[in-house]
């Protein structure tokens, strides 16, 4: 796919709680297609602190109203300028970047995007695609609380929305891996992106019930487009980029 | 119009500008971002003999104005490189030229000797700085003995253009210059990274899999731009100045100081467009302070 | 509460935070600004046996993360400094020690022995590591001979704690380092600065008086830490790390990597009250974290 | 003079001009005192190509509304940045630094202030300051044209103002040096700040016509607290610092 320098405005920012934001982002120019899994690499402006670009995922797409999506958690000082953008404002971003999910063939497989923290964020496109493409999808989110469960609305109106949290305050008490689903259906494809401990355990539960599951990984990053070979992660085929042959692994490729 | 042409021995490059090993991958990477072959130089990415994994992971950290890189030269060896990759690069119309590193004197030989045989790569560039790797790497370059030794011995098998490429974690560069000028060097260039470290006080862990890795980025520019002073006043090949460059004027800072063709590594991260506002912003220079030729800058400084 | 007491040789700091010399002044000009007797030790200005004038304006040139600086030392010398500036800080309340510079090793000897009678002064740091001085200076701090004959005439005249101030400008620093071990240093201090060049590309000209200039502030952090942590594996008196220090956390990386003490110097200059924060972000690292004694994170990376 | 490092409030941003703004800062607490002549050193924030403080001098200082003016002429990345500070944002000031002016011992000298460029700045509080004290001045400014002459208003309500411009579209045309004033009337006092060659040209004059001349340097500074010895000046008693010994030097001690 073609990748783009680009300067984007911002449309909308808006504060979801107090760590995060949605950036809606927009162009005059048509935006250049973009899939599900895919990232940016945001160049933040003002921060001193801030020297490389920084990853954010494609949270979603809106072709028709020519919008671009990006959740942001603020963890340190780029994300926190990124946080402090405003309407009008200008921001320059490389895009698309990285690898796509791969959709199972069945229109009718049962699928289950399991999301943690701001790992939900690709997980929104991807599911708002596989509806596009006839797939039903279901969510599984986890968080510590109800208030860490982000975009609560937008996962409904896609699909069935499961969740866990650590306190209770939502859906099932617990880590996502102890939700009541997972004995109960025999999923066909599971895609996951969230903390890595949380991504580790839902692996463990593909490889044990003999699911095909997906990956989204998350690593340190220099150039994005694989140029400068910082990002790299051991699989079966040796040290392979993140930003290239990722975000996005098989399970099966991953020495975990 | 200012004539941009530089030549650094036998090596015709339309413009000063070329990429840094390591930095630009095999240049396709960045042909979505601007047109490729506008650029003076393509340095690829540090081949080596063998296939090398590189270091483990994390090899990246972010420092004030630059970054600490511990890659370690991960490559799928020359042989890979002329079978699989050079048929995909051999048609961009510039000069693509190849880093080479390698553990043993004897690396550096079969693997250039590999490199003389292709056409299409006019040059390549002896990699005796990386700081990232346990053998070989930055040793190399940081004793004249043994410079002089990989040098002169490539210097008999590799009949083109061949550029060294210096240690900046030495203290005295001129005298590796001179040592590698003298057993033919074409040209050196410099710098490569400064080594560094990084620690995650929270973790109370270095940043890095290996504890320490190299510096590049604007931070080490002052570094840079001094040892291509003293460099380009202690010998009499061209010299290619680097580290730090992200915009036209840091790249004329370098012709100023003595540097006859620049490259630019870290930038093309932030910036994947970089090199060719680089270019423009050199010839705007040039016409806007009459003159002619961009050979009319290097090592114009007025001292 | 955690003891922030560290020993530095016979010297007794109590907590690792002094100021890098050339940055303080003499202390007095930061006292508006906080309680400088709350400061483990005030280094005070590059001192030589006469009166120096120092290079010509320009002297400084700023950099992406620092600056350069190239102020050659002046200072009105020992004499002045033992008559007319030491009443005025003998009675602060924490140690002040004199940094000294030479272009002779017989103008280090001198000054030392000057210095060796004053009562409150306990100890010195000598700078073998001025990159800004035409002789002696940097010349001392980077080869093995002649830091040796330096340090080992200073030590035979000078009886209280001796500190050595070592040039990040060399291929081996540890092997300086052991080298002046080896002559009686009580302890060493790095980095000071990187030799830089800073040019005005406008008007064609180096930006210095002095065309190189020394680099210093969070540019050079990274090769500073490393230093620190090759050095504190080389040696075994107590290491003092200085470098790009600008926060707590930044004085915690180093003394995780083996510094015993740190030195804080251009922060300084962007924030005057800087050293008193970085003493209670110590303090507070500790708490938070359990440690009973700063002692306990003296290179406690693990690795 | 005791000095402080003081978090000060954005009271008023004025756009002078394109290239010139005026910020007028205030605090909760009243201000310290200020002498004419001194300057503050400016932290600048969000700009990753300013490292060093920025030095700017006192433009006045008003006690009463407790605001402290500081015009700043945008040539850079710092004081572009400063430029854009908002109503209400906060700036990080070290003041007063630097020494003043010293003023002349009889109350009916003729005094005259000559400025030219943003070095107009500290000559306004000087006006104002010999004002109060019971001192009269004039002001002969300097300029490219009418539009480089800054706060012509402020000047007018403290003494008599007469100007150059190079292209005559105010006062009389040509430099400073040359206005007929100066071979009409022998001033006992001249305060000058602005573009070195300016000040030295009225220098000259100054030494030519055995006026009694102070100047306003500027210098690249860092600490701005005759800490770090980089902003020396060579005079007739060696290298000393702009930031302690000046800004404000009389021309018989400068190697002019
Ligand atoms: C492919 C990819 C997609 C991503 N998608 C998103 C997204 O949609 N939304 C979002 O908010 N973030 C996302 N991230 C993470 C985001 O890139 C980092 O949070 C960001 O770079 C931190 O920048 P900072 O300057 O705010 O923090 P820094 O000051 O750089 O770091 C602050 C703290 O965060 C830690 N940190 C920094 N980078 C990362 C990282 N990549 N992973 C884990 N910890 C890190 C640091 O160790 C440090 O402790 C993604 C990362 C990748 C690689
Ligand atoms: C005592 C003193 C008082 C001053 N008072 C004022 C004032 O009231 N208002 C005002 O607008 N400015 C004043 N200045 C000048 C001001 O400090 C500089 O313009 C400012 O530091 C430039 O910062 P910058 O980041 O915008 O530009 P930079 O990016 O640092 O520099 C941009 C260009 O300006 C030049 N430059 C930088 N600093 C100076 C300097 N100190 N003198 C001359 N040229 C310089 C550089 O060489 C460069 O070409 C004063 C300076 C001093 C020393
Ligand atoms: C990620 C990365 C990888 C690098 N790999 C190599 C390499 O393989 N061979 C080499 O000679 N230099 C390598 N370098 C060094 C650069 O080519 C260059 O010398 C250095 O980064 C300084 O230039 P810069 O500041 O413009 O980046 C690498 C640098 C980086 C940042
Ligand atoms: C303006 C200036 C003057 C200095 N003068 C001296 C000096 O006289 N003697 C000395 O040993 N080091 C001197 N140094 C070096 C510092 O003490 C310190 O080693 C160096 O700046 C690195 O630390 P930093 O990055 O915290 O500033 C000077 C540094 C600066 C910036
Ligand atoms: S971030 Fe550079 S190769 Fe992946
Ligand atoms: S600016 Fe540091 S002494 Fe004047």
């Amino acid at each position: 796919m073609k990748k783009f320098i680009l300067d984007l405005i911002v449309k909308e920012n808006v504060r979801v709680n107090k760590q995060y934001v949605l950036l809606i982002l927009t162009a005059d120019e048509a935006l250049p297609p973009m899939l599900p899994g895919q990232f940016v690499e945001v160049k933040v402006e003002n921060s001193p602190n801030t020297f490389l670009r920084r990853p954010i995922s494609i949270n979603y797409v809106d072709y028709k109203k020519n919008e671009l999506w990006l959740l942001v958690q603020i963890v340190g000082d780029g994300t926190l300028k990124m946080s402090e953008l405003k309407e009008n404002d200008s921001v320059n971003l490389i895009l698309p970047l990285g690898n796509t999910f791969t959709l199972p063939e069945k229109k009718d497989s049962k699928i289950l995007l399991v999301g943690g923290g701001v790992g939900t964020a690709p997980l929104l496109y991807l599911g708002a695609y596989l509806k596009e493409n006839g797939y039903p999808c279901s969510f599984l989110l986890g968080g510590r609380s109800k208030d860490n469960l982000l975009q609560l609305c937008d996962f409904e109106s896609i699909g069935e929305v499961l969740a866990t949290t650590e306190d209770g305050s939502f859906g099932e008490k617990g880590f996502v891996t102890q939700h009541s689903v997972l004995n109960k259906i025999k999923f066909d494809a599971i895609y996951t992106c969230g903390p890595t401990p949380m991504m580790k355990a839902v692996a463990e539960y593909a490889k044990r019930t003999n699911t095909f599951c997906e990956v989204s990984l998350e690593n340190t990053m220099a150039c994005g487009i694989g140029a400068c070979l910082c990002c790299v992660t051991d699989t079966t085929e040796g040290h392979v980029c993140v930003c290239t042959e990722g975000p996005v692994f098989n399970i099966e490729k991953l020495k975990w | 119009m200012a004539n941009l042409n530089i030549n650094i021995g036998d090596l015709q490059l339309k413009n000063p500008v070329m990429t840094a090993s390591g930095t630009f991958g095999y240049g396709t990477e960045y042909s979505d971002f601007m047109d490729i072959s506008r650029i003076g130089g393509i340095i690829v990415k540090g081949t080596t003999l063998r296939e090398r994994q590189g270091n483990p992971y994390p090899r990246l950290a972010e420092t004030p104005s630059g970054m600490l890189n511990a890659v370690g030269l991960q490559n799928k060896g020359v042989d890979y490189f002329v079978n699989n990759i050079y048929p995909t690069i051999k048609d961009v119309d510039t000069n693509v030229i190849v880093n080479v590193s390698g553990s043993e004197v004897s690396d550096y030989v079969a693997t250039a000797e590999k490199l003389n045989g292709l056409d299409k790569i006019p040059a390549i560039e002896l990699n005796i700085s990386c700081p990232n790797v346990k053998e070989g790497g930055m040793a190399f370059g940081t004793s004249c003995v043994s410079a002089v030794q990989v040098v002169g011995a490539v210097r008999k098998v590799y009949k083109k253009t061949l550029i060294v490429k210096l240690s900046p974690n030495v203290t005295d560069i001129t005298e590796i210059a001179r040592a590698v000028e003298a057993e033919g060097a074409d040209s050196v260039s410099l710098i490569n990274t400064l080594l560094g470290m990084a620690i995650d006080a929270k973790r109370r862990k270095p940043v890095l899999s290996t504890i320490t890795g190299g510096l590049s980025g604007p931070a080490v520019k002052p570094v840079a731009l001094r040892m291509v002073w003293q460099v380009a006043k202690a010998v009499k090949v061209p010299v290619i100045g680097l580290g730090g460059i992200m915009t036209a004027t840091d790249a004329i800072e370098f012709m100023l100081a003595g540097a006859s063709a620049i490259q630019i590594g870290t930038a093309n991260f932030i910036d994947p467009a970089v090199c060719v506002k680089v270019i423009e912003g050199i010839e705007s220079y040039l016409n806007d302070n009459n003159f002619s030729s961009v050979k009319d800058i290097i090592g114009a400084l007025e001292v």
